[in-house]
């Protein structure tokens, strides 16, 4: 345990003077994560959207597969993408693997079915009569759902975080479009794969430590944003 | 769209609706006619709320026939036309979360009313509920007469050609509901028409020019006096947002 | 390239030297031997460093690979709990060795992940005339250092290559029980793609890299890399 | 691909034959996941009813570390669970270490986060009548708890589903805790990454397939559970 | 605790309540006696619905005093004593995701009744609302009316000693409201205590005992006048459950 704190403070001495391996490292799993959470939101968000506020044949099919592709292991979406962007896959000629944007493909589809789904719930707990009241209000279908995306937004914030902290934590899928190669795809989880490989485990651990002091940096920005969250109404 | 100015707002024919397996409402024919002050009365359950969210496109009844100004159209394109035209009011409002100014500004930015215009009426709709005090309140703090005056205020400030009240006098004080209708009656003024679902019957029948009685999901025979009571002004401004 | 040459540092010691000299940035993918040939045959990388002649026979046959040579070597052995409680080491030999291992049913960790050392180990038991199977005989699927570690908690034998147990060896309770011997001779070579196969991928890089990884300059370098004063690979001629 | 295809029908195969391997495989992964969510889930929610309808200094600060731990690298857990029950660990004298007990361990710890931010949510999107009407109506706080928990039954169960995703899909914390120990602590997600080590990916992805054909059935029969989950209120 | 036949139900002094940084309720002293109709009259956001739910027990006032049947407590204690002892109905009020019956019996089962004698108990007094027709609905189709109806006979079939009605009646038809008001003087024949927040005067001055009267959260003298209307039996059984 010693050891521990012995790497953390290595770890901290690094970041602090400023090491480039280590804030390559960072910054390319902050990087990677935050566009795959910022082109995957939207498209969940709306999906989420339709399941719930519109009735079609094949809608609660589509829920219980949503519910299904959560439990899709990411080296399994690793394995598939790595399957369509390699050369001899159809997406081969992209010559898209082992980059970042192999990355972000890969991590969009990991969290998608988790921000369909817990948006979903969201939109389900949501109160009905806010979209009738945008509608009737002269709200277009458009801005009303906008409006009740607001009303429910502690719940759509939470989805979000949920789901940008499986991919900020994953390794299996970046490691496999990725490759962890030092300075172009290898991000905090692949590092630390890599040092608990080496049986460096308190390398690894530190690691984790860092990552997560990043993340509370982000989660701390959040909470401010978006108010208590106490039960006041 | 054909804006020509039919008398009849909104006609509905074969209004047959089944709700969770259940009819909820079996109606032949019911017709709003433009400028007209109709109080919708009947028990609970009767099917009131259903009716006026049907006039106000929330609710779609595929199988009915609509006329819509005039122009014949099917469920669909009933409530398409008359989702944000005719303004209902919940019977247990929904504020938007935010203050009562947000609030009833909310319509207005739908219209695309500039900031500045904005908040001038907003201040004299407030000032006429008596709501001035709240303007900052948060409106999930607002106790439920509060409530119901600022939804009212909400869809009085749009000023649509036809609002659809659902017991919104239910809660409030006896001054806010002497205050509420005497609105009904500005409204009718203004030849705006007005739809009041109620279970106090004194003293909107002073005002309404037709009383329609829902029972068990059926219309009784249409009681149509004739409007006297509030001279018809057709030439003051008709808002057709 | 295998994780060994990466988990060790090998493998950065060499390509820092390598691009000191030449105009080439060499990106690293540290995974098993099978995963590497594998991205070989399909052209995603440019040039593997692996450990498993018999897969690397197979590649170079059908022509998914080409320009094989061998660069360096190190060592197999085994190695269990001080006490040797299967009385393995005495045993003059491997094959004596695999025997009294399948005899005593003392618990043996296998890595069963078809990685070179996995393969070098089921010829063993072939060898021995054994079939392991059976409570004792646990298959861990997972990389050298980590079977390591479990053989350390379980107090299990294992057949590890001598870099990795170098490496791992202080902090474990795991003695060398044996080696030594042909048999346990542990072959690293390089193969490249195939330009016919995949005519886009970096020949002339695979090329000058191979020759470099073959030449003297870089063999003294393998040489001089050693951990606590051992040498962990001996370059080939 | 053909050869996936193969891969897969290999798959089915051995699982109609009763193969003793593959089955192994997957009843590992359903008896530990599902141990681990029966145990997590209702600490999980005790937690989030008392973040949600209790106020207490620190709380908001607790709401703020749930989000974070959520981003934790599922290997981080399985090192320090790992450090913690190894021999020299504090807990060593248990040899739970490479046994199904430490997978469970490490799977709770992992989805613990998730469930309770994700119930959280939910309970904060559901109607503070429910709890008062319970309580004027005789319930004890206790029995109140727990009707507010059933009317925000889709939420939660929503969280749960996700949580169960998330460690039935795991593989760094299972691996580094379990060991991928045949017929003891193999589980789908540690033997995709052991086929996808060997590079035989379309087994890999097979296995994936597998995971997903249980995860459906699973999901199937909570669907019916559930009903239709659209708003008809 | 003790549960001597104290004539106060419960006394509370120095009741100061502030949410949300502003001042809500103000009130020196207020008692609630045994037996007593009371009616609580006051404008929107007058502080009705807060005090009601401050004698429920749902809401705490740290900051004031006490007396429970005789003993004296704080804020703490108050609440935890009457939360359940003394029921309150939700101005809007909220349905279980369940039945109309499941919702009838919720708080029978909580007090441990058995299914049988719940299942006669919940006929009865479905019966008596006229809701009987609605027994196997879902709860959250209800019209607002309707979901009235039967929280009250949710709360009513406790029959318990202290009843406190938030507006209930606002959304009731006209028969509804009557049987309301009639179940409200049958309470107090019984020996229980019922507390009327409402906005129609009318028919509860006819059968209430005292009136109190709120306006911007402080309380205006009480008019106590004798309990005349409706003799008070003090023999019928009273329910302390
Ligand atoms: N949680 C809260 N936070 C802040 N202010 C509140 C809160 N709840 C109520 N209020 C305010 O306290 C005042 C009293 O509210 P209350 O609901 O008790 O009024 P009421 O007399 O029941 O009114 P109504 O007749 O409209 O039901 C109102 O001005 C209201 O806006
Ligand atoms: N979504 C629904 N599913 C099933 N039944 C419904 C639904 N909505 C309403 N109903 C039923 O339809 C009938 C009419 O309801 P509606 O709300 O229109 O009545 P109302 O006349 O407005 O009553 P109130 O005076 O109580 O407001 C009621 O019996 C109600 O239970
Ligand atoms: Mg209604
Ligand atoms: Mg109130």
């Amino acid at each position: 345990m010693s050891e521990l704190g012995q790497a953390s403070a290595e770890a901290v001495e690094l970041l602090l003077s400023g090491d480039a391996v280590l804030w390559s490292i960072i910054s390319v799993s902050f990087s990677v994560s935050l566009r795959a959470i910022a082109i995957a939101t939207p498209i969940a968000l709306f999906a989420a959207f339709t399941l719930a506020y519109t009735s079609f044949p094949g809608r609660r099919m589509l829920v219980t597969a949503t519910n299904t592709l959560m439990a899709v292991p990411a080296v399994v979406i690793g394995l598939s993408v790595y399957l369509l962007l390699s050369r001899g896959g159809p997406f081969g000629d992209l010559r898209l693997l082992f980059t970042q944007s192999a990355m972000i493909i890969g991590q969009i589809l990991l969290c998608l079915p988790l921000l369909i789904a817990m948006a979903h719930a969201a939109f389900q707990s949501g109160d009905q009569r806010a979209w009738e009241t945008a509608l009737t209000l002269g709200a277009t279908r458009w801005r009303a759902m906008r409006t009740v995306m607001y009303e429910i937004r502690f719940g759509l914030l939470a989805a979000v975080i949920a789901a940008f902290g499986r991919i900020i934590a994953e390794v299996g899928c970046s490691m496999m479009v990725g490759g962890n190669i030092l300075y172009h795809t290898r991000n905090i989880p692949t590092a630390i794969a890599l040092e608990t490989s080496k049986g460096a485990f308190s390398q690894g651990i530190a690691l984790g430590m860092v990552l997560l002091g990043f993340a509370l940096l982000l989660n701390v920005a959040l909470g401010y944003a978006q108010g208590s969250g106490e039960i006041d109404r | 769209m054909s804006t020509e100015a039919s008398t009849n707002l909104i006609e509905v024919r074969d209004l047959n609706l089944t709700l969770a397996k259940r009819r909820v409402l079996n109606i032949e024919s019911v017709v709003i006619r433009r400028g007209e002050i109709i109080m919708l009365a009947g028990n609970n359950g009767s099917g009131k709320t259903t009716l006026l969210k049907i006039i106000a496109g929330l609710i779609r009844a595929p199988e009915a026939h609509f006329r819509c100004l005039g122009s014949p159209m099917n469920g669909e394109q009933a409530a398409a036309f008359c989702r944000g035209r005719h303004v209902y009011l919940h019977q247990t409002p929904y504020m938007f979360d935010g203050s009562v100014e947000d609030n009833v500004a909310y319509g207005l930015k739908q219209r695309g009313r500039d900031f500045a215009q904005r908040r001038i009426e907003i201040r004299d709709a407030l000032a006429w509920a008596e709501l001035e005090h709240l303007v900052h309140r948060h409106a999930h703090e607002l106790s439920t007469g509060e409530k119901q005056r600022v939804a009212l205020t909400r869809a009085r400030i749009l000023a649509p050609s036809l609002l659809l009240l659902d017991e919104i006098t239910a809660n409030m004080d006896s001054i806010s509901r002497r205050r509420t209708y005497e609105m009904v009656a500005d409204f009718k003024r203004a030849g705006s028409t007005v739809v009041f679902a109620t279970h106090d019957h004194e003293p909107l029948e002073a005002i309404a020019d037709v009383r329609l009685e829902l029972s068990k999901g059926k219309l009784a025979p249409t009681d149509r006096r004739a409007a006297a009571v509030i001279p018809l002004r057709r030439d003051s401004s008709i808002h057709e947002s | 390239t295998t994780t060994t040459t990466e988990n060790s540092g090998l493998i950065h010691y060499l390509i820092d030297a390598f691009e000191s000299h030449h105009d080439f940035e060499v990106s690293v993918i540290a995974t098993g031997s099978g995963r590497a040939l594998r991205h070989l045959a399909n052209g995603d990388v440019d040039i593997a460093l692996t450990h498993a002649p018999s897969l690397e026979s197979e590649l170079l046959a059908s022509g998914q690979a080409i320009n094989h040579q061998a660069v360096m070597y190190n060592d197999f052995i085994v190695v269990g709990p001080a006490r040797d409680p299967a009385r393995a080491g005495i045993n003059n030999g491997i094959v004596g060795v695999f025997r009294a291992l399948a005899a005593s049913e003392h618990l043996f960790i296998s890595r069963a992940d078809e990685s070179g050392t996995h393969l070098r180990e089921s010829a063993l038991w072939a060898m021995a005339g054994q079939k392991p199977q059976g409570r004792w005989y646990r298959q861990s699927g997972q990389g050298m250092g980590k079977t390591l570690q479990i053989a350390d908690e379980l107090d299990a034998y294992v057949l590890v290559d001598r870099g990795t147990w170098l490496a791992y060896s202080k902090k474990l309770r795991l003695r060398l029980i044996y080696q030594g011997g042909d048999h346990l001779f542990n072959r690293y070579s390089v193969l490249s793609a195939n330009p016919a196969l995949h005519p886009d991928t970096n020949q002339l890089g695979a090329r000058s890299f191979t020759t470099w990884l073959t030449s003297s300059p870089a063999k003294q370098l393998m040489r001089n890399f050693a951990i606590d004063g051992h040498q962990l690979f001996t370059p080939l001629l």
